[in-house]
């Protein structure tokens, strides 16, 4: 249907049946809250003076090195690098952090982070010297435009380009590697969330550097569109940004720029809303927008990109909202990062001195700082001052599944039945309402007459539910493991009884000829009868030589059994700590492990028949080790005696002693030949 | 007289020719549906939690299994598992579900060992306790446990004769932080009225009224 | 709960909201009632607002006792206006002038086991006015089926007096018409089809004197007599099916401020319509008309008011709709073939205890999902 | 022909066999908690009705009709139930180990369950034919497996209700069992 018969025949029925609105946009429901933009439009962007202290957290992913380039103590300069991932990382997601402003570093230490969780985290505390000298092109870029994609990935990686609009995912690791997978490029100027206006102020003030990145990225990855999505709510930045494109497109005739007014509606903003309202195509479930051909960044993100590409600037400030209720003069402004929110707070002339907690974001996908000190990071596109709250709130009345979350959900999820197995603890039915479809817009929360903290249900059960997932596998790993072992305990006593049975096989022999074996006890027993063992050696085949060599090898290599129980145990510990989960550990019938059963049991024998020419001494040493009576009486005791009496010494003292002998006998057998 | 010797002489033999007659039916559906192996088994070795602790007395979690398959032992045995197993055991098992004999250690979090380094001896004794081989070390050599690999099940802690392992829950960062569920103003309306009657009703978790 | 739950506990988003209750949707329904109680006592006397006040005060003591009893907040939960609604539509369920202990069983019934056993508002599975209902039509059906006929009729306007000596003693005061609780009750068009049909009669031979009831009356006296006359006229509309029609109103109004949605009442009348509109052509004798179908006892009630309640019916858009659809086809199926008049109560009942399955196979598809 | 689809009808939603003539209640508490677990059941039970049905059927008119052993009908009966049953549970553990898990102990006491044996003595009793029985046990079948369903179904939900604490578990599932049973009345006169 004709979209301008729509909106005319649409806006007047508005009026009598609001939710007609609804009809407007592409995708599934979506809400209209009173947006309170005009607080901070109406002032222009304020200038803030440098805090007296910066603190830039340092992101750390659990099994991911950081490099430091600067300690404590150290002067820095403006855009100066501070701390970037370490080459060694495989997944290189963490993005080099610059210092905002010239100053020394103060302190590097644990400082809460603006999160939800109020946690602490490692952060670089700066103390500006307010003189703000500056690295000019800190990156070392030549102003050109980068020729292929991986040049422009490293310009981003270096300037620490993140996602401005609010995930925070670095951009370089967000593009393709080649050229011409990209058929649309996004440019999301829907700032849907109440009182948020930095994009709107940026647009309206940098429409041509956003355009010029955007234009640049198109020529680098070979993208044919451009499509800015603007809501209509921001007349002043579609004005700007058509005026800047009008400019553009006569240089670039072969890129296509088209900026497109949107529906004013909240999650507008949200990326897969945006594609759907832009586009019509839905990115399936699972799946990421540059699978469908598609890249969405947000305006401010083209407008870092621009300057670092022909500034060589890396991304050191941002413009910020800070706006609320709770304040008499809400601005935008350019606020380095690692600010305290409190100090952009204060400069807004509260109506009341701040103790709530602030918010950080919007007030429909922000979230309360725990300390109101936590710094501007590059995600933090609003501070949100509410006024305190008043002193009776409305209860949570039970959900009587009326349905205007189901309604309100841009996701068509049905949020009053996730909510009801949330509530008891039904994760796995949770699950099959495919909550991990959730995008937490908060739009449920909204409209929800019974005032159900329906999001935070939802937080819940998805860490609930990884949480579960991850300790199934944990116990599906204990499990294989512990039978493993199993199975490993039981080898080693078919292995030992093996041997036993071999050793007695030999002894019987040894009985039926004793001469055989008071030559080899001699030999084994004086060092001078060394010679007659090399004589008998030589009279012996060349078979029976390899044999005796193998039978070293496997000495050294097959150490009796607890000390090769451990070396296994630590051998498989390692390759599933590698292989980690998923990959299917094979069990006790694993061919590897049949193998060195086969060859240890081949080793036996070979051990056996060995030992049937020598001592029956040394034999019976072999049988029991653990006695160290024995060993230390043992005259002469060959290697593998000396083996398996370093697997069962426990005590220092004993180890020593056995130690100090040992090396006498080496030093005997190295005599001998 | 006779039709009365013939009505039960009917009777009997009706009666078993139908027992032949469904004999050689369950027969020979016996031979055609046999089942091998235990199936029961399997699927409560499934619902156990594979910390190997052997708190139930048997040797690990599949013993156990088999035993309570085959009806040899009690469904309340696991603690780890904690009532949820029991009621799963109980489910699939069909057997009575019975108290946990030991309620204070449910609700306990998961922890995992930890070697202190400084104190360990290198006795390899926690090594050869240890039921999931997660243990590194070798003698006279400092042992460390592989974290996310240690199931918390304090096998190793009272062989130490040192006393160098303690457990300890896992720490928060932000990479496993979880939002805490959500505590509804009716819910803490409620608890200010079962204060007051404090006296005579348990409030659980789930806000029921015990 | 997981040993990664921290003590404190952060508030989440969003912290903004549209300021909508559930008591202003309770209170929204309840207003939209007043058209039809309105031309309920014009055109059957004041028993109404008797019954009504008796359940307002049953209702008080129950929800309070029970409350009490479960140890929940009892102010919220009182003036939500949920058990104002059952309230209300067990009244007009009930005949205007059935004795007292009529309407307060009724009400205490489909409040305690209709409700509050099950936990109070939201967790109900069956709708508890029509539970109540139930309850009264399986246990009282004497009672249950001495429906006041219409003050026309009657040619004589049952007086608030004379209301509450009905109500409360079973009988009129001597003085008024001989006392004789005959001459007042009539049956409804329903009833009055049903017992027709049973006899032998066709449909139209049956509903014979309600029909004329529609064409005869209205016709002396005021303004308001005038215009119910005019258009009863040009659509043949009886005093029972004023109130259907006032019942209609409030439920478009309902609709307009999204305190209904539009699947149960199209999915109840588009069903109900069809099957009837179906067997009426297959044979007229037999079967009554659709308008009749959809004008008569409960339908407009049921439609915007009982199978409307969100607790007790399905909750998926697809799942209002086969919801609706069911209870429109069992009312026709009890309507016709039935040992009950009226077959909306155990439709209603019926499809409630469907709503959990109907729930779990309509899921929507979710964005990305195939 | 229409005849069977009013004895369907009738078994089915009319007189149904638990909400309506109260039998085969053990299975419908015990085996209700889960909506797979009762579909499984009602499937078994669909299974062993229908065959029991036809089996007592013959088994009446071919063997104790003819001898005048009516008197022994009951036993005989119960004898043809035990075995269609205990060739279901083999076959069910068998072909759907997990169903057999499922149904547990209800399998075997699917014997004891007053519905067979009462739908082998109506056949009797209402002069059935063969296919009379045949859809009399099937349609009786059928009507179990709904309701056990329907129940299900609802007893999930109630289970994550705010029940009071003294009417949690058994007593609220008798409690809307009996609310079922109110609400199927409305099908009442309909089939005769």
């Amino acid at each position: 249907m004709n979209a301008t018969f729509m909106h005319t025949f649409i806006r007047p029925l508005a009026i009598l049946y609001p939710m007609a609105k609804r009809w407007l946009h592409r995708f599934h429901g979506g809400v209209f809250p009173q947006t309170y933009k005009s607080l901070s439009l109406k002032h222009p962007i304020k200038s803030t003076p440098i805090p007296e202290r910066l603190i830039l957290p340092v992101k750390q992913l659990s099994g991911q090195k950081v490099a430091w380039h600067v300690a404590v103590g150290d002067t820095v300069q403006k855009n100066q690098c501070l701390v970037r991932a370490a080459k060694e990382n495989k997944k290189g997601i963490i993005v080099p952090i610059h210092a905002p402003t010239s100053g020394v570093i103060h302190a590097i230490e644990m400082r809460p982070l603006p999160h939800p969780s109020g946690l602490n985290a490692l952060s670089i505390i700066i103390k500006p010297d307010f003189k703000d000298s500056a690295l000019n092109n800190a990156l070392n870029v030549n102003g050109e435009v980068p020729e292929t994609p991986q040049q422009l990935k490293d310009i981003l990686l270096n300037a620490g380009i993140v996602g401005l609009g609010g995930a925070g995912f670095p951009t370089f690791a967000k593009l393709p590697n080649q050229t011409g997978i990209i058929n649309t490029l996004i440019m999301n100027g829907a700032e849907c969330e109440p009182f948020i206006t930095c994009d709107d102020v940026l647009m309206q003030t940098h429409a041509q550097d956003i355009l010029k990145g955007a234009v640049m990225i198109a020529q680098i990855l070979g993208i044919p569109s451009i499509i800015c999505g603007i809501e209509e709510n921001k007349p002043a930045a579609i004005q700007a940004m058509n005026a800047a494109a009008k400019r553009l497109t006569k240089k670039t005739s072969q890129i296509n720029i088209t900026i497109q007014t949107l529906p004013a509606v909240y999650p507008m903003g949200g990326e897969k809303q945006l594609i759907q309202e832009l586009t019509g195509i839905e990115i399936p479930a699972k799946t990421h927008a540059i699978d469908s051909g598609l890249l969405v960044f947000n305006v401010a993100t083209f407008a870092a990109i621009f300057k670092a590409i022909t500034l060589g600037e890396p991304l050191t400030q941002r413009l910020v909202t800070v706006a609320g209720l709770g304040l008499k003069h809400s601005y935008n402004t350019y606020a380095l990062l690692g600010t305290p929110f409190l100090t952009l707070a204060n400069a807004g002339q509260p109506t009341h001195s701040i103790q709530d907690p602030l918010i950080m974001g919007g007030p429909m996908m922000g979230f309360q700082v725990a300390d109101n000190h936590v710094p501007v990071i590059k995600t933090t596109n609003c501070i949100l001052v509410q006024p305190p709250k008043p002193a009776t709130e409305i209860m949570v009345m039970p959900c009587i599944r009326c349905g205007e979350c189901m309604d309100a959900c841009p996701v068509n999820l049905l949020p009053q039945q996730m909510f009801w197995h949330s509530q008891a603890h039904e994760f796995d039915k949770v699950e099959k309402l495919n909550i991990f479809d959730c995008i937490e817009c908060g739009c449920c929360s909204y409209v929800c007459p019974s005032h159900i903290p329906l999001v935070q249900f939802y937080r819940h059960a998805k860490s609930e539910i990884k949480h579960n997932h991850a300790e199934q596998q944990a116990a599906e790993l204990a499990k294989q493991r512990h039978e493993f072992r199993l199975a490993r305990i039981e080898r080693e006593k078919q292995e030992r009884e093996a041997r036993i049975k071999a050793k007695k096989a030999a002894v019987k022999k040894q009985a039926q000829k004793p001469s055989d074996a008071s030559s080899a006890k001699s030999a084994a027993m004086k060092a001078a009868a060394a010679r007659a063992a090399a004589k008998r050696a030589t009279q012996q085949e060349s078979k029976q030589e390899i044999e005796q060599s193998a039978q070293a090898d496997e000495i050294s290599q097959n150490s009796p059994p607890p000390l090769s129980a451990r070396q296994k145990a630590i051998d498989t510990a390692k390759k599933q700590a590698a292989a980690k989960v998923g990959s299917k550990v094979a069990p006790n019938k694993d061919p590897r492990t049949s193998a060195k059963q086969a060859a240890k049991k081949a080793a036996a024998m070979a051990a056996a028949k060995r030992r049937a020419q020598t001592s029956l001494k040394n034999d019976s040493n072999v049988t029991a080790p653990k006695t160290e009576a024995k060993t230390d009486s043992n005259a002469n005791p060959t290697q593998t005696t000396e083996h398996s009496k370093q697997t069962m010494n426990d005590k220092r003292t004993q180890a020593m002693e056995a130690a100090k002998k040992r090396a006498a006998e080496r030093k005997a057998q190295q005599e001998s030949p | 007289m006779e039709g009365w010797f013939i009505s039960i002489t009917a009777a009997i033999l009706i009666f078993v020719g139908l027992a032949i007659v469904f004999g050689l039916l369950l027969g020979y559906a016996a031979i055609r549906f046999k089942v091998e192996g235990n199936p029961m088994a399997e699927q409560i070795d499934k619902v156990l939690p594979q910390t190997q602790c052997g708190q139930c007395t048997f040797p690990g979690c599949k013993p156990y299994a088999e035993a309570l398959a085959k009806g040899e032992t009690e469904v309340n045995l696991c603690v780890p598992g904690g009532t949820d197993t029991m009621i799963l055991i109980s489910e699939i098992t069909g057997l009575e579900p019975k108290e946990m004999e030991n309620t204070e250690a449910e609700h306990k979090p998961k922890e995992t060992a930890f070697i202190d380094e400084d104190v360990c001896i290198g006795c390899v004794l926690c090594i050869k306790a240890c039921p999931v081989d997660a243990i590194l070390g070798a003698t006279k050599l400092m042992h460390t446990v592989i974290q996310s690999e240690c199931t918390g099940c304090d096998k190793c802690a009272p062989v130490c004769p040192v006393d160098c392992i303690d457990m300890r829950p896992p720490s928060v960062s932000i990479d496993n932080w979880q939002w805490p569920e959500p505590k509804t103003k009716l819910e803490s309306s409620l608890e200010i009225t079962l204060k007051q009657n404090s006296n005579l009703l348990i409030k659980n978790q789930k806000g029921e009224i015990k | 709960m997981s040993p990664l739950t921290p003590q404190s506990s952060p508030l989440s988003s969003p912290f903004a909201h549209n300021n909508q209750s559930v008591r202003q949707l309770m209170f929204k329904v309840q207003l939209a009632v007043i058209p039809a109680l309105l031309v309920h006592i014009y055109l059957f006397g004041f028993g109404i607002v008797i019954q009504w006040v008796l359940a307002f005060a049953t209702l008080l003591v129950v929800e309070f006792t029970m409350l009490k009893l479960r140890n929940r907040p009892v102010r919220p939960f009182i003036t939500d206006m949920s058990a104002m609604i059952t309230a209300t539509v067990l009244v007009f369920c009930i005949p205007a002038g059935a004795p007292w202990w009529i309407i307060v069983s009724g009400t205490a019934f489909a409040l305690i086991f209709g409700k509050h056993i099950y936990g109070g508002l939201g967790y109900n599975p069956f709708n508890p006015a029509m539970l109540g209902y139930a309850f009264l039509l399986l246990s009282f059906p004497v009672q249950m089926t001495q429906w006041t006929a219409p003050t026309e009729i009657l040619d004589y306007a049952v007086s608030f007096t004379n209301s509450l000596h009905l109500i409360f003693t079973g009988n009129l005061p001597q003085a008024a018409l001989g006392a004789n609780l005959d001459m007042i009750s009539a049956a409804t068009p329903l009833s009055q089809l049903q017992i027709g049909l049973t006899q032998g009669q066709g449909v139209t031979e049956s509903l014979t004197p309600i029909a004329l009831e529609a064409q005869t009356h209205y016709q002396n006296g005021s303004v308001i007599n005038g215009f119910f006359y005019s258009t009863a006229q040009f659509f043949s509309l009886n005093s029972w099916a004023w109130v259907n029609v006032a019942f209609l109103i409030g439920g478009l109004w309902l609709l307009a401020v999204r305190a209904i949605r539009w699947q149960y009442p199209v999915g109840f009348l588009s069903s109900l319509s069809l099957i009837s509109f179906i067997f009426y052509t297959i044979d007229p004798n037999t079967y009554p008309p659709v308008d009749f179908m959809l004008l008569s006892g409960g339908t407009m009630l049921a439609a915007f008011f009982i199978i409307t309640d969100p607790v007790t019916s399905s909750t998926t858009p697809k799942g209002r709709f086969i919801f609706a659809c069911g209870i429109g086809i069992l009312v026709y199926v009890i309507r016709t073939w039935g040992i009950f008049p009226d077959g909306i109560t155990f439709a209603v009942l019926l499809m409630n205890i469907a709503v959990p399955l109907i729930d779990q196979y309509t899921q929507p598809r979710v964005y990305g999902h195939k | 022909m229409q005849e069977y689809v009013l004895i369907l009808i009738s078994t089915v939603l009319v007189n149904n066999f638990v909400l309506v003539k109260f039998l085969g209640l053990c299975p419908f508490m015990g085996v209700s908690k889960k909506t797979d677990a009762a579909l499984g059941m009602g499937l078994a039970t669909t299974f062993v009705l229908t065959l029991s049905s036809v089996l007592s059927y013959i088994i009446y008119s071919y063997l104790l009709q003819p001898f005048g052993l009516e008197y022994l009908q009951t036993i005989a009966f119960i004898l043809a139930i035990a075995a269609v049953v205990g060739f279901t549970e083999m076959a069910v553990h068998k072909t759907s180990p997990t169903l057999y898990q499922v149904l547990g102990i209800y399998l075997p006491l699917i014997t004891t369950n007053c519905a067979v044996l009462g739908v082998a003595l109506l056949n009797v009793t209402e002069n059935n034919n063969f296919l009379e029985s045949a859809f009399f046990g099937f349609g009786a079948a059928v009507g179990f497996t709904l309701v056990m369903v329907l129940f299900a179904s609802l007893r999930e939900r109630i289970d994550a209700s705010d029940v009071p604490a003294p009417f949690k578990g058994a007593p609220i599932a008798l409690i809307t069992a009996g609310l079922m049973s109110m609400a199927f009345m409305g099908f009442g006169g309909m089939v005769h």
